[in-house]
């Protein structure tokens, strides 16, 4: 790790680029989309949406599932890394935590904006209150409010953690203002042996415990749905099928957020062509393993022939929802098995096209598991249809901006790449002893 | 203790839809234009369900108005996160719509499809809100609302009741419904009192309860067509 | 009291003021017969109005207000006792 | 205490203040409601009234809040619906507080949105006065009086009027099809009423057409005789089945549905009748009256089965169970009777009663029982029938046409002339409460009370083996300034110096008259207190006898022959045949559709709400490649005619197109204007035989797709998911 290395990593963060800027703006637009249509619905009530009844959840709790799945790529694939040691997980680790904590701030959204009276959701915390009501804990609604507050608050304690030596760094080559932001989020780190012990500890129990509490997280998105008398929601297996989904899609936008770091900020060096093969093969585990879960679900259904289910699952094989039910068999199953069992197909280029098309076709996944069920209930005369509204679009498209934006502004604060978990890794290749000697031990 | 359930004869139904009318007028449904309809956002807290069996010249139809089953074991109730909708003590399947958020889970995981949304405020041209009934709340946008088993008239009886130092009699708590039904297919009363008539027709050879394999207990009962010397009916 | 004798002079009726008002939003339904039934005094929610020289307002009639008097009396504490 | 007490007292010195006072801020809300409910603010009143919604005359109980009308209840004694109330007449109240409705005179301009101007009554009368006595001067035939009111105050003050003015008698105004059954029930029973079918104590029920459980006579009534019927307190269940070209939601609720082929009704009524005759069941009487009424030989049984479109042996088989009956009783009318040959539809299946010899009997054909109302009043002549009304209206352009209560531009066939003499007319005075297609094609509109603001009377038209009758007080302030219909009859009389014809200051004062006149009649020797009597019936709503009465009643000695259609070859060469039908809530008056509740009101079978539809099978359907909801363009006899919805039906048959009555008016309301079709701008077809009226019925038309749609479908599941077919 050399001056050189540092100049490059830490561009971003001090002196930005012409491409960042334009990044910032145009995803600071595209997140004022989102604010828009928000605003406009909270003004207009949510009749401005296009759910209806029977579908009384749409394109919202779509999302809502489809970025709380993404937010498992980071902390759960860095964890998992870390805790296994994997040396190649040095340059992706920070970029990862990073798409965990905002993924869950866009997820953690769509609750709000998919409420009746957004402004009353601070009921659904345990507050007290003169009327002497709690919340209901039965509700899978408040697991998933504990679960995903606990994990948005560990995600970040995770990806803070690691980042403070760098923040110090940050800090010693700042000035002005962003030095005394600096020093107070390095939190007077001047990287001593005891610093570092408690660093490296602390980063190991978080490691630990962020694990089950990620797999616990979509366990409980899933038993929103599977917790219900829906036909082709009340499904044992949605618990790890839908952690399934989630890693997967969680490795999709890794693996699409490094190609384009490695491109835009011309990080070639750092995340390189192994880390894409290694990340590649996890890919195409996860797509196998995906496509065991969906091909059991259907399987079972369609075997056991039970006339509500069979509505829904006619309707998303052969009926209204078929094509997007095909396409996501495409994107999802065929042209990863296509393209990722090859060397050649898991370098960057290739590898990012297929995990854009797994995105979508995760999307559409999040949106078959819950439209065609809602829109062929039990009682088959309430038989539904659902078209999103321009304003649900918009809100769709504006979470992307918005998490966008939030990374842009991410990458302007802190490298990408975690600098001394760089130089440790080169430190314990070359065996010198310029990295302290606890981080080899505790943090590989 | 008491424990309100409905029995509909379908044998004495004939799907006029009086009941629909009535139940819009005691309480207060808002009016849904049109465009909204065809959205999908019309409510009827009762409705008829009809179903069709073969096709032309051999068609048979089947009725059934379907509302709120007030399920014993009610799938909406634990669902909810604030509570909003609750069992009560007499066997009602509560809906508070001041605690209401509007997450609508409750309703996704009613099987019967029972439940509504207020997807906007009500409109009320004036002097139309001449017509609200008093005793029942006008909902906001974003809350839940279904059935409540009339329970206005109920408290209205109760409180009667209560003035004149008596207990409660058999059919003196009519819902909306039930008071408007032409042919007086649906009965409404105690079910924890063996006596009462719905509690006799509960116990009919023709009673059933609807997905009753769900395990939701239902407190609404249907009786099927057909004859009903068999069926061991008062 | 002149201006109760000045409406009084033009025939009109008086203009009195609802000082103790439940909003339509609190979607409660109040009635009070059950509470007179039972005895409740009229100045635990008006307050003293003989005394007053001016009507007011007298109790903060929130939920809590009403809950708390409920629970002591042992009436029912059920949400649709009041809201329906 | 105290303070209430003032404030009553308050109250009552400015009640009269108050009376139109529109400020409704609370205080005088309180003082309104302290004024005129006895329990104080926030109690409820509970009022009897009686329903004018249809002309069944149903008896209602109204719940007062603070003076506004909240809900409406049947009353549980009223012999005509026991308790019932359907979802029209419990829509009344809110017609009653319809933004829309009329709240003062207009002078109109004929259509012409421009030049509309509102009036005072004393104007608005003081035109109409003038314009009937120059009309009645120049030619008393000149001046054409339509009358729709249920209200028989408003009957027979404005009988009452022509008559003291030399004018010809109002005509009636009713739908075609109910003119047919009328005139049917004339030539075989001899009544020039409706006979009660005595439903609930017959054991078999044919029904031919007639949707006796939607929109027929009283729905109520019959809807709870048939559930009667079928249980209580019989021993055996007793059965129903119904004979329609189309499934209705009587059809679908009887216990058996036998599909006919469009036209076929009447033959196969003839075709059972031969059964019937085959085996012996009539008496040699009625076998006598029947060959008087159909005198032309019976085309042999498989003409007949190929013409009804029902196979020979179902036809011996219904025939079979009808002979084997104790109690058969058939019914008949519906659209089926405006058909060209409505009148041979309904009278061949009314005159199978006949044959059944169930006439006078238990569970059979009754003569209705009445009260005479006025037999101790100044007479009037009755109302003019439809079909005499319009031929005059044909015969000679009238100068002055008034027209009360009713739609008739809307519930008949263009070829009535109706609205052409509108146009035609140099003076047209509508009386309405809303401005539906007659009122804006008037000159003068004067805005009724709705029923609940007014004294009415009703006579049921349900015409039931009991005498009874509704009556109504006002129970709320009027909405704007509007009047009772007998009213305007009243004050035109007096402006045009007849008043002594017509002596009695207000409809109150001749309900008050009439009451009194009954209670000498039903109370024998004067007992009772007339006032106590007085206050009894307003509290209920009604008079009526707590006892059924079985009055005989005789097949009429025939004496001309039922017109027999001829057999002519369809040589159209439009593939499909469209219909028209009616449901629970869309009538040919097309009454109820300018309610929310009713536009809301999901069509039971189609599910449809707020518009019109075309109901089409689904193999149809597919052949023009559009779905439910999509659009379809609709022409009749290769005219370009309409576009509607699909709704595909699995009940349909192949060929034929239905369509609902009661749409596609040009106003009456922001919740009924331009909404859907009217299907009697369409179906025209020539002159019902034997009636002399416009007929209106199945036409041939051509569909094809416009386009998909967003039709407001309540329920598109069409089966039970156990009864989907299986998919491999």
């Amino acid at each position: 790790m050399n001056p050189e290395d540092e100049r490059l990593l830490l561009a971003p963060v001090e002196r930005g680029s012409r491409g960042l800027r334009l990044g910032l703006v145009a995803s600071a637009l595209a997140a004022g989309v989102l604010c828009a249509c928000w605003g406009y619905q909270i003004a207009h009530d949510l009749g401005v949406a296009g759910i209806n009844r029977p579908v009384f959840w749409g394109v919202y709790i779509t999302n809502f599932v489809f970025w709380i799945g993404i937010s498992h790529a980071g902390t759960l694939i860095s964890a998992i890394l870390r805790l296994t040691g994997a040396e190649w997980r040095r340059p992706v680790t920070r970029c990862a935590e990073a798409i965990t904590v905002f993924a869950l701030a866009v997820g953690g959204l769509f609750p709000l904006i998919h409420l009746g009276r957004p402004w009353l959701f601070y009921w659904l915390l345990p507050l007290p209150n003169a009327r002497g009501l709690w919340p209901n804990f039965r509700s899978p609604l408040l697991w998933d409010v504990t679960a995903i507050g606990t994990y948005f608050l560990g995600s970040s304690l995770y990806l803070f953690l690691p980042a403070i030596p760098d923040l110090a760094a940050l800090r010693d080559r700042a000035t002005g203002w962003r030095r005394r932001v600096y020093t107070w989020c390095a939190l007077g780190w001047r990287g001593t042996p005891r610093q570092w012990h408690a660093l490296e500890n602390g980063i190991r129990v978080m490691a630990v415990l962020i694990l089950p509490v990620a797999v616990s997280v979509h366990t409980i998105v899933s038993w929103d749905f599977a917790m219900s008398l829906q036909p082709m929601w009340h499904s044992t297996i949605f618990g790890p099928y839908f952690v399934a989904g989630a890693i997967y899609s969680g490795i999709a936008i890794l693996v699409a957020v490094m190609a384009a770091l490695r491109r835009g900020l011309g990080l070639g060096r750092y995340i390189s062509e192994t880390v894409f093969d290694n990340l590649g093969l996890l890919f195409l585990t996860m797509a196998l393993v995906w496509a065991y879960f969906t091909f059991a679900e259907h399987l079972t259904v369609w075997y056991g022939n039970e006339p509500a289910e069979m509505a829904v699952f006619w309707e998303r094989v052969s009926g209204r929802y078929a094509p997007a039910f095909w396409t996501m068999v495409v994107l999802n199953f065929a042209v990863p098995m296509l393209v990722l069992p090859f060397r050649r197909g898991r370098r960057p280029g290739p590898a990012s096209l297929v995990a854009v098309g797994v995105l979508l076709g995760m999307w559409l996944e999040r949106f078959l598991i819950i439209i065609p069920s809602l829109a062929n209930p039990r009682l088959a005369y309430t038989v539904g249809r659902y078209v999103p509204s321009g304003v649900e679009w918009g809100i769709t498209f504006g979470a992307f901006g918005l998490f966008v934006f939030l990374y842009h502004l991410f990458l302007r604060c802190v490298p990408a790449v975690s600098l001394w978990e760089m130089r440790a890794g080169a430190a314990a290749e070359s065996d010198t002893s310029l990295a302290p000697e606890p981080a080899r031990e505790g943090v590989r | 203790m008491t424990r309100w359930a409905m029995a509909i004869d379908l044998d004495r139904c004939t799907g006029c839809e009086a009941c629909v009318v009535a139940c819009h007028a005691e309480n207060n449904i808002r009016l849904v234009g049109p465009e909204e309809a065809a959205r999908g956002r019309a409510i009827h807290w009762l409705r008829i369900e009809r179903y069709y069996e073969g096709e032309y010249p051999d068609v048979r139809v089947r009725f059934v108005p379907v509302l709120c089953q007030h399920c014993g074991a009610a799938p909406c109730e634990p669902v909810c996160p604030v509570y909003a909708t609750y069992h009560t003590d007499e066997g009602l399947n509560a809906m508070v719509y001041n605690r209401c958020v509007g997450t609508r889970y409750c309703a996704n995981n009613c099987p019967y499809s029972v439940r509504f949304f207020n997807w906007h405020a009500a409109p009320w041209p004036d002097p139309l809100q001449r017509q609200l009934n008093p005793d029942v709340a006008a909902r906001p946008a974003g809350v839940m609302e279904k059935c409540t088993f009339c329970v206005q008239r109920i408290q209205r009886a109760r409180q009667q009741a209560a003035d004149e130092g008596r207990e409660l009699r058999d059919g003196e708590v009519q819902p909306a419904c039930a008071e408007s039904c032409p042919t007086r297919a649906i009965v409404f009363g105690d079910l924890d009192d063996p006596d009462s008539r719905v509690a006799r027709l509960s116990r009919s050879g023709r009673a059933r309860r609807l997905l009753e394999e769900l395990g939701t207990h239902p407190a609404v009962f249907y009786l099927a067509r057909g004859a009903r010397e068999s069926s061991g009916e008062p | 009291m002149r201006k109760v004798l000045e409406h009084y002079a033009r025939k009109e009726p008086l203009q009195w003021r609802k000082v103790t008002v439940l909003p339509a939003s609190a979607m409660v339904h109040f009635t009070h017969r059950p509470h007179t039934r039972v005895g409740v005094a009229c100045p635990v929610c008006h307050g003293e109005v003989a005394a007053m020289g001016v009507a007011r307002r007298a109790v903060a009639l929130d939920m809590a207000f009403c809950v708390a008097c409920h629970e002591r009396e042992g009436a029912s504490v059920d949400c649709l006792t009041c809201h329906h | 205490m105290r303070r209430r007490r003032f404030l009553q007292n308050s109250a009552a010195a400015a009640a009269a203040a108050m009376l139109h006072a529109c400020a409704r801020d609370e205080v005088a809300f309180i003082e309104q409601a302290v004024a005129r409910s006895p329990h104080g603010p926030g109690e409820s009143v509970w009022r009897g009234s009686v329903c004018q919604q249809c002309p069944a005359g149903c008896g209602v109980r109204v719940r007062l809040v603070d003076g506004d009308a909240k809900k409406l209840e049947g009353h549980p004694a009223h012999p005509v619906n026991r308790g019932g109330l359907c979802a029209l007449g419990q829509a009344a109240v809110q017609e009653l507080y319809h933004p829309d409705r009329l709240r003062g005179p207009w002078r109109l301009s004929r259509g012409q949105p421009s030049g509309a101007e509102p009036l005072d009554w004393e104007v608005a009368l003081e035109e109409l006065a003038q314009r009937l006595a120059r009309a009645a001067r120049s030619s008393p035939q000149g001046v054409w009086i339509g009358c729709g009111s249920v209200s028989w105050p408003a009957q027979y003050l404005w009988r009452r009027l022509a008559a003291a003015l030399g004018l010809p008698p109002p005509v009636r105004l009713r739908s075609v099809e109910w003119e047919v059954e009328r005139e049917a029930a004339r030539r075989l029973f001899g009544l020039e009423d409706w006979p009660y079918f005595d439903l609930e104590r017959a054991d078999l029920v044919l029904s031919f057409g007639a949707p006796y459980l939607e929109r027929w006579r009283s729905p109520v009534h019959y809807a709870r005789a048939l559930a009667e019927q079928r249980q209580e307190p019989r021993s055996r269940r007793g059965r129903s089945i119904h004979v329609e070209a189309r499934l209705s939601a009587t059809a679908a609720a009887v216990d058996r549905w036998i599909p006919v082929r469009p036209g076929g009704e009447g033959w196969l009524a003839r075709a059972i009748a031969r059964e019937l005759l085959a085996l012996g069941r009539a008496s040699e009487r009625a076998a006598a009256h029947y060959r008087r009424w159909f005198p032309g030989p019976d085309p042999p049984p498989e003409s007949l089965a190929t013409r009804c479109g029902v196979p020979q042996e179902a036809i011996a088989e219904l025939a079979r169970e009808l002979a084997e009956s104790e109690r058969p009783l058939v019914l008949a009318g519906g659209p089926m009777a405006a058909q060209r040959h409505g009148l041979f539809h309904v009278a061949a299946a009314l005159a199978l009663n006949v044959l059944l010899g169930n006439l006078g009997r238990e569970g059979g054909v009754l003569r209705p029982r009445r009260f005479d109302l006025e037999r101790n009043l100044p007479p009037a002549p009755p109302l003019a029938t439809l079909a005499a009304g319009l031929q005059r209206l044909r015969g000679q352009a009238p100068q002055a046409i008034v027209i009360c209560d009713a739609d008739p531009v809307h519930m008949l066939p263009p070829a009535s002339g109706v609205e052409q003499a509108l146009h035609g007319a140099s003076f047209v005075a509508v009386m309405a409460q809303f401005l539906d297609d007659t009122a804006l094609l008037a000159d003068l509109c004067l805005p009724l009370h709705a029923p609940l603001e007014r004294f009415d009377i009703v006579e049921p038209e349900a015409a039931l083996h009991t005498a009874a009758i509704g009556v109504g007080a006002p129970l709320v302030e009027p909405l704007g300034a509007t009047r009772h219909p007998g009213d305007i009859a009243l004050a035109l009389a007096r402006a045009l110096e007849v008043g002594e014809a017509l002596a009695w200051p207000s409809v109150g004062a001749l309900v008050e008259q009439v009451l009194q006149d009954l209670h000498r009649r039903t109370a024998p020797g004067g007992t009772g207190d007339f006032w106590s009597f007085y206050e009894d019936v307003l509290d209920r709503g009604g008079l009526w006898e707590e006892r059924p009465a079985l009055d005989g009643l005789e097949a009429a000695a025939p004496r001309e022959p039922i017109p027999e259609p001829k057999l002519d070859r369809d040589a159209s060469r439009e593939p499909s045949l469209l219909l028209a039908f009616e449901t629970h809530v869309r009538t040919a008056e097309g009454r109820g559709l300018h309610l929310p509740w009713i536009q809301q009101l999901p069509d039971l079978l189609s599910t449809v709400m707020w518009d019109s539809w075309i109901e089409m099978a689904r193999a149809d359907a597919r052949r023009i490649g559009v779905r439910t909801g999509d659009r379809v363009r609709v022409s009749v006899e290769g005219q370009a005619a309409f576009e509607a919805f699909v709704v595909e039906s699995p009940a349909a048959a192949p060929g034929v197109l239905a369509l609902p009555l009661g749409g596609g008016q040009r106003d009456y309301g922001r919740w009924a204007r331009e909404r859907g079709v009217n299907p009697l701008r369409w179906l025209g077809a020539g002159e019902v035989e034997g009636v002399g009226l416009p007929a209106w019925g199945p036409v041939r038309a051509r569909v094809e797709a416009a386009g998909p749609g967003r039709a407001a479908l309540f329920g598109r599941g069409l089966r039970a998911p156990e009864d989907r077919p299986l998919r491999r």
